[in-house]
């Protein structure tokens, strides 16, 4: 009844969707050639004893022995660990505890909003200035305090090897907390109503009400949120950098700048490279999982 | 023709040196393009090399020399610059020769040294010894010595900015002084790590320990920041390169009158020769490379190298320029050059990954007190022993 | 003796007033549904009884208690939402027993309720699943759960049936009649679907931009409806209307309508009709008999537009006078588009209203 | 007999009545000292002194004189107004030779933002329209491996990039700035729209495609007009994000091509003698003053468009 | 003729297949209504039809052509969704418009053919607004507009209706009705709303897990369900089912139910009953008489559990052979809760199904 007719047949598969796979390209190239080419590449060149110029000399894992060796890497990895799981929890408490006020259907909300998230907008190299030198013994906070009559009264964070990494924190804080409050007050806003509603009505208390219904209910937004700040975390580097450089001593170095100075300032990329595929490795084992069954499983559209 | 130059020569004694070599080279038609970047060697050296391996190179470029830029001639990514120095018989007029050795690989002139600098120095101000009440000291033990008196005036001894390279610096100066030139090329030339592990060295690492205490409360990032505790008599001295020098002088001081210096400090009066050169990328265009070699044979002008080194408080790489305006400090360092008294530094005897082991664990140590002398010695030698 | 009373609750969001002045007596054990379409004001009614809003002004007393400034929890209520609300992380018979826990109830009584509400309402088997485990009925079985366990007196419903489909909302709406009848407590239900609120309600009240049109049982709000607005808004399909005179001749009434004229001598005015007066003639759909008048009565000739077989009965659109105007048959009887029909109006039970003020005459 | 009984229950009722008339009416008085009010209120005050401290302290050091500040307190407002740091942080600080403060890595900053602002959202807000509304096979994958180099430190991808830039020929250049830029805002604009597009309703696609709209018709008269709020962060973050870049800035370009942040950090580090907090912080506010204007301007919509386009996973 | 075949249609999406082998012809100017619960692949059927799945195996022939692969825009159709889908952005006019001016239709032919458009549905007074400011059922108007400038023969409709609320529900049911009356053109409309599949359709096909159960008119559909699953789903409230035994005695056929024996003599079995065979009998609400019986006809006696007053009728529920069941019954009569009934069934239009098979005897 029917002939051959150009709608009967199964148009070529690649074909198919044309515009959507060239609208892609960008995507398929930073994915491959800049993430995974980049990644490979590294990973390879960790193994080789590369100075200056990158070259395939392999040397088997010294390069990760002599990671593994260095203090300076321990604190580092010491000190991203103190940091991450300070900030994670400090972030996350302070950030929805924000959030759970500006939800109370306050007056002049925006103003305070405004006011918790221009830090955010702010870049690290101004944050860590600015904090570094509140928290100068000399001028700052400190100096304050004495002047009003605490002379005893020792604030300096930035210049005492066991707490130093407290004083990056509280900058990091500062920066990223109103952006995590953002974040929470989304969430809380996209709780149905009906819900406080139905827990009024059995009389639960409020801080009940948070704690064992809405925030298990906000478990989406946590988790971005969680990445979102556990990525942050691994990057960090100019805040330090602008802040302490790593010191006093090398008591406030973090992985991300073992990276760098090694593979600029000491021109060993080998030793650089091996720093880069342990951090890699680090998000590999937080990141994938969360990105394989958030985006990678099928999972239904929207 | 516009060159672009980079360096990281920003402090005020620096700036002011830089001018020169740019008036000096403006002079011959050519323009100086300025590319300074802030915040010391460190952070400027990558941003060179990624520039120079990601092809987009720049005209010349300050590196210390040494191996810094070993491996980028290796590649090939830097200018021969063998013709020129022949014509101008570099051989001859730069001294001491171990600053053109530098600069050579296999036979071949790769680049222009500006200055000889010098880190063995103790800077003292007159002002803060005066007010602690003491007399100011001729040499390191003296200097121990005063401390208390220092510290009870309210004068922090030594300054000591926070950077790595100063620690490590420190250290090093205060092994010639301490341990003498032999013990100091047997560790860092001929990388002996026996030596290194041994009672000499243990001697400097005590020295080190005193220094540490003494620094206490600096709490200054730059170098120039801690030169300026001493400028303003908060701090007794400090232990830095001649560079400091430019310092004193753009805060108006004068050498023997507010500040006194002492080479080796004042124990050992031996001086290194570490320095900055000019290295110039290889590249295509034709005018550039005409103008790149103006600027080779412009940095080693005679009257180049005085206004320079005048400014930087460096010695000139020749010796037969005439110093007459050089201060007394200057002077002093120039005896020395004379009498030969000079090793090589240790940028020209380690390779940058060594170096930067050695700041790290010096930054270490100078950072935290509950690091024991013998630790530090222990892991000093193994990056001795590593070292290449 | 009543149950729930609204003494003049006005509320106002900021410049809006939604409700003013409103007056509401519910007795002991009475099922009253709050009717009217959306925004009307019968969320926020019910939200001020439960507690959940702060009136602007006016008194709420339940059970003789003035609850005006009580926690909803101290009100003695129990509520069910539209959306369910119930705690998504907790299993069935968390969800159930969560608010008893908080108010400290001893754990032997909790199960108690627990085991009795489930026995209720046949969920039994699904107390140790979560929510999302659920399907919709079984969800607004638990929601309903939930209040049944605070073993209080008042049951307040907000559009309790809204996300569920056809099929199970009649069912869900048996259930709740039935609960009714066994608990015999004070609901008020709000809905905007009028067959929920003619089947459950003891009485109805339609309400409109928050004011309360009229308050009776349902079969007087069919059959006699106060005004225009209420007489529209329930049935479905709606009354047919025709706007028309009052004409009298031979001792008879008539409203004419463009060419036609009504015989509402039947009809039982409270006030008499003035002729000349202008009203509104309503019909409802099956108050129309098709082909069924005797040949002396009056009848008007009409042809079938559009037939809607509905299974039980068939819906047949006409037009008449010049209006368009549905009939509803039972059974098989067929009139496909096109057919001639001879309709007679039952007018003993139509209704006629003044058309200037809308009410019913 | 019965009336009476009837009628004492009248009265008692009546009773009654007035006794609930005279109770609670209208709504609970409030005062505006509750304890409600005391702790959120007080919370939020505390915060956002916190939050506003260093700002304060920014403003109030940029307007001393260095006198000043070596003597006083940090948050002691200025007793001598002077706007010379402001000059001199825009106009007359020096890095080397070059004296003409953050003006010139103010133009940069502007030359490399606008660009690299506009092409990566271009860029990533039609991919992220690919994945929404057009998915091809394999499309799920090249997407997660986007979302996870998201987490890469930048540090490790530095080298790799040289290279892919050299080869390319762009190394050095502002194209090759841009191109860092648009890689690097990939990951999280693609998930932002990607994640909007996705929440906008399937029909209207549907619907599109009914009307006989392609790709391109659907994205350009359909998705974009749609979409502002998601455009807004997407801006605020590149802008931000772009304008604060620091290593990017230093290891991509060339000193001519030095964004401000570049310049800042050569300011604040070059120093002269004595450290001149006065001009720092003012350079300081300068360098921020861009995205935080952009920030404050459509700060509302920031909050929408965030709650569209991240809160869904 | 036929002016949409699907042969053998087959969709998977992953390992999930919604449809599997599903044939289906639907004639020139025919209304074929897809009814179905939700999630039984309703949508994705009529998305392949529009092409906007793309499908897994099989093929759409649309006027004799087969546009398997075509695009949707050259297939020949108009579609209307559930959520309307207008284009926010644009006015209704440029909604209306937009599909023909990126099909380059000349200005001119636009413009006559929205008017057109506008005209049939009474929009014109709305062209110039946003779709925000339009109520649902405007909105959804325009939507039907949009697939009526595109002047095809095939109407594709996904649930249009099920976001408005009940009345405008049914004053739009009426209106596609009549749309479909004056347009004559074939339209395939997905529902889960039996009312709207039995009011609008001239046949509906049954789905369920992506299989049709029954095609057919919808009195045959509702008269004569073909299986269980049909009889259950079409008619609110549902068809009362007795679970039973035949037994034949004394020449008459029995169903009997617990105590209970149901004379099913006057049923029109196609396959005769067999003594002993599991059944399942069922009776609508509506086929049931209540105290109407002759004292000779057989009868059951019973007790109202629930009273459910719908102002044109009236549900009782009541409990019969140890089951719950529903008789609705007409008009004003009323019984109240405990009301003793005698109840007779008409068996004539009663439905018996295999209890094993469920396909109807
Ligand atoms: N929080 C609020 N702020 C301002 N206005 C409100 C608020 N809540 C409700 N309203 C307004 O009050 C009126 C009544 O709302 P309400 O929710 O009581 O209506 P409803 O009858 O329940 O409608 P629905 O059937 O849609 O639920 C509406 O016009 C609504 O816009
Ligand atoms: N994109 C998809 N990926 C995977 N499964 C899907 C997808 N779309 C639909 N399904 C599944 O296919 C089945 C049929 O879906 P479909 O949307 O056709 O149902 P429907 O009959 O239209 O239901 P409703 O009445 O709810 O609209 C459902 O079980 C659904 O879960
Ligand atoms: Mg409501
Ligand atoms: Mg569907």
């Amino acid at each position: 009844m029917t002939g051959l007719t150009r709608g009967s047949v199964r148009p070529n598969q690649w074909l198919r969707n044309l515009n959507a796979k060239i609208a892609s390209i960008p995507m398929i190239l930073t994915a491959l050639v800049i993430f995974v080419g980049g990644t490979a590449w590294t990973v390879v060149y960790s193994f080789t004893n590369s100075k200056l110029l990158p070259r395939l000399k392999f040397v088997g894992l010294d390069q990760y022995e002599r990671l593994w060796e260095a203090p300076r890497w321990i604190i580092s990895i010491q000190n991203l660990a103190v940091f991450g799981f300070f900030s994670l929890i400090f972030s996350l408490v302070i950030g929805f505890v924000l959030a759970a006020l500006m939800d109370q259907k306050i007056r002049f909300e925006n103003t305070f909003r405004t006011i918790m998230l221009y830090p955010f907008a702010l870049s690290f190299i101004v944050t860590g200035l600015v904090w570094q030198w509140l928290l100068n013994p000399q001028y700052g906070i400190q100096s304050i305090v004495r002047s009003l009559g605490w002379e005893s009264f020792s604030f300096d964070p930035l210049y005492d090897s066991d707490i130093v990494i407290y004083g990056i924190l509280i900058a990091a804080l500062w920066q990223g907390t109103g952006l995590v409050m953002c974040l929470m007050l989304a969430g809380l806003r996209g709780i149905d109503e009906d819900i406080w509603k139905a827990a009024r009505v059995d009389g639960i208390p409020m801080w009940k009400t948070y704690v064992l219904i809405i925030i298990p209910m906000m478990r989406g937004v946590i988790i971005t949120t969680l990445v979102i700040i556990a990525s942050g975390i691994v990057k960090v580097y100019d805040l330090v950098v602008a802040q302490t450089s790593g010191g006093p001593g090398i008591a406030s170095e973090v992985p991300a700048k073992y990276v760098y100075d090694y593979m600029f300032l000491a021109q060993n990329l080998g030793q650089g490279f091996a720093a880069s595929t342990m951090m890699l490795l680090t998000v590999a084992i937080i990141i994938v999982p969360w990105a394989y069954l958030e985006f990678g499983g099928g999972r239904k559209r929207g | 023709t516009d060159l672009e130059v980079t360096h990281w020569w920003t402090s005020g004694g620096e700036a002011a040196a830089v001018a020169e070599l740019a008036k000096a080279f403006d002079a011959t038609g050519n323009k100086w393009v300025d590319g300074a970047i802030a915040g010391s060697g460190g952070t400027a050296r990558p941003i060179m090399i990624s520039r120079i391996t990601g092809g987009d190179p720049m005209g010349a470029t300050q590196f210390n020399h040494g191996r810094q830029a070993e491996e980028l001639v290796e590649a090939g990514l830097m200018r021969d610059l063998s013709e020129v120095a022949e014509r101008e018989k570099w051989r001859e007029i730069v001294k001491p020769s171990s600053l053109l050795d530098s600069c050579t690989i296999e036979g071949k002139i790769y680049c222009a040294p500006v200055n000889i600098h010098s880190w063995q120095w103790l800077w003292l101000s007159n002002a803060a010894f005066k007010q602690a009440g003491v007399e100011v000291p001729k040499n390191w033990d003296e200097f121990v010595a005063a401390a208390p008196a220092l510290e009870k005036a309210g004068i922090i001894p030594l300054a000591l900015g926070g950077q790595p390279w100063q620690a490590s610096g420190a250290f090093d100066v205060l092994m010639v002084a301490i341990a003498g030139k032999d013990v100091f090329e047997q560790v860092f030339a001929k990388k002996d790590a026996e030596v290194a592990a041994g009672p000499e060295i243990a001697k400097v690492f005590k020295a080190a320990d005193d220094a540490r205490r003494l620094s206490k409360g600096s709490n200054v990032q730059d170098w120039n920041q801690a030169t300026n505790l001493v400028i303003t008599g908060k701090a007794g001295g400090q232990i830095m390169g001649d560079w400091a020098q430019g310092e004193f002088q753009v805060a108006g001081q004068k050498a023997g009158e507010d500040y006194t210096c002492l080479p080796g400090l004042g124990v050992n009066e031996v001086i290194s020769t570490g320095g900055d050169a000019f290295y110039f990328p290889l590249i295509e265009d034709e005018e550039k490379s005409k103008a790149q070699e103006v600027l080779a044979s412009t940095l080693l002008k005679p009257e180049t190298q005085v206004a320079f080194n005048l400014k930087k408080g460096s010695l000139p790489v020749r010796g037969d320029v005439d110093l007459a305006a050089a201060n007394d400090c200057m002077k002093k360092g120039l005896d020395i050059l004379a009498k030969g008294n000079v090793i090589q530094g240790t940028d020209q005897l380690l390779s940058p990954d060594s170096q930067k082991q050695k700041e790290d664990l010096f930054s270490e140590f100078f950072a935290n007190p509950s690091m024991t002398p013998e630790d530090a010695q222990k892991r000093f030698a193994e990056i001795i022993a590593d070292a290449d | 003796m009543t149950s729930v009373s609204v003494r003049d609750l006005s509320l106002s969001f900021g410049a809006v007033t939604v409700l003013d002045k409103l007056n509401l007596d519910i007795d002991h054990g009475e099922f009253l549904v709050l009717l009217g379409s959306s925004g009307c004001g019968k969320s926020t009614l019910l939200n001020c009884i439960a507690g959940l809003l702060d009136v602007t002004d006016g008194q709420i007393i339940i059970h003789d208690r003035n609850v005006t400034w009580e926690e909803p929890k101290d009100r003695g209520i129990g509520m069910v939402f539209q959306s369910y609300a119930l705690y998504p992380q907790m299993s069935v018979e968390k969800n159930l027993s969560f608010g008893l826990q908080v108010a400290r109830v001893p754990q032997a009584e909790i199960d108690k309720r627990v085991k009795r509400a489930a026995e209720i309402l046949q969920i039994q088997p699904l107390l140790k699943r979560k929510p999302s485990e659920l399907s919709g009925g079984q969800r607004q079985r638990v929601a309903i759960g939930r209040a049944l366990v605070r073993d209080v007196d008042v049951f307040l419903f907000d559009e309790p049936l809204s996300n569920l489909d056809a099929k199970l909302r009649s069912e869900l709406r048996v259930e709740i009649k039935r609960l009714h009848q066994s608990l015999k407590n004070t609901m008020i239900y709000v809905t905007h679907d009028q067959i929920e609120a003619l089947t459950l309600a003891d009485r109805i009240a339609v309400m409109k931009s928050g004011v309360i049109q009229q308050l009776a049982d349902p079969m007087t709000i069919y059959n006699a409806p106060e005004n225009l607005f209420v007489a529209g808004f329930i049935g479905s399909p709606s009354m047919n209307f025709f706007r028309g005179e009052v004409e009298a001749k031979e001792g008879r009434s008539f409203v004419r309508v463009d060419g036609t004229a009504f015989d509402v001598t039947a009809y039982p005015a409270s006030v008499p009709l003035k002729p000349g007066q202008k009203v509104v003639l309503g019909v409802r759909p099956e108050h129309v008999k098709v082909d069924e008048a005797r040949t002396d009565e009056p009848a008007h000739q009409a042809t079938v537009d559009i037939e809607e077989p509905m299974g039980a009965d068939n819906l047949l659109w006409l037009t008449l006078a010049g209006q368009p105007m549905s009939v509803r048959i039972a059974g098989k009887r067929r009139y496909p588009p096109g057919s001639s029909v001879r309709l007679s109006f039952d007018m003993g039970v139509a209704s006629i209203f003044d058309a200037a003020s809308e009410n019913r005459l | 007999m019965d009336n009476l009984a009837s009628k004492s229950a009248l009265k008692r009722h009546e009773a009654e009545d007035t006794r609930i008339k005279a109770g609670p009416r209208g709504s609970k008085p409030r005062s505006a000292l509750s304890r409600r009010n005391i702790i959120v209120y007080g919370t939020l005050i505390l915060v956002a002194v916190y939050y506003l401290l260093p700002l304060y302290v920014m403003i109030v050091t940029s307007l001393k004189g260095m006198p000043e500040i070596r003597v006083g307190n940090i948050f002691a407002p200025p007793l001598e107004i002077t706007f010379e740091p402001w000059v001199k942080a825009w106009a007359e600080a020096c890095t080397g030779l070059n004296c003409d403060g953050l003006s010139r890595g103010f133009w940069n900053s502007v030359r490399i933002t606008v660009p690299s602002v506009l092409i990566s959202i271009a860029v990533a807000s039609v991919n992220g329209y690919a994945l929404a509304n057009w998915r091809f096979k394999g499309a799920d994958l090249f997407f997660t491996i986007l979302i996870i180099g998201a987490f890469i430190p930048y540090q490790v991808m530095i080298y790799p990039i040289v290279i892919v830039l050299r080869e390319m020929g762009v190394y050095g250049t502002l194209t090759g700035l841009v191109i860092v830029h648009t890689i690097f805002g990939m990951p999280i604009l693609t998930l932002l729209f990607r994640n909007y597009f996705a929440g906008l309703p399937e029909e209207l696609f549907k619907a599109a495609r009914v009307d006989g709209a392609g790709f391109w018709t659907i994205y350009l008269k359909i998705m974009l007009p749609m979409s502002l709020p998601i455009f807004v962060v997407a801006m605020i973050l590149q802008v931000t994000g772009i304008w604060n870049d620091f290593l990017f800035g230093v290891v991509f370009t060339r000193p001519e091509y030095y964004p401000m942040t570049v310049q800042l950090n050569n300011i604040v580090n070059s120093v002269q003698g004595v450290k001149e907090y006065n001009v720092n912080m003012a350079a300081t506010i300068l360098t921020g003053l861009v995205p935080l204007t952009v920030y404050f301007v459509s700060g509302r919509l920031f909050v929408r468009g965030i709650a569209a386009g991240a809160v869904k996973g």
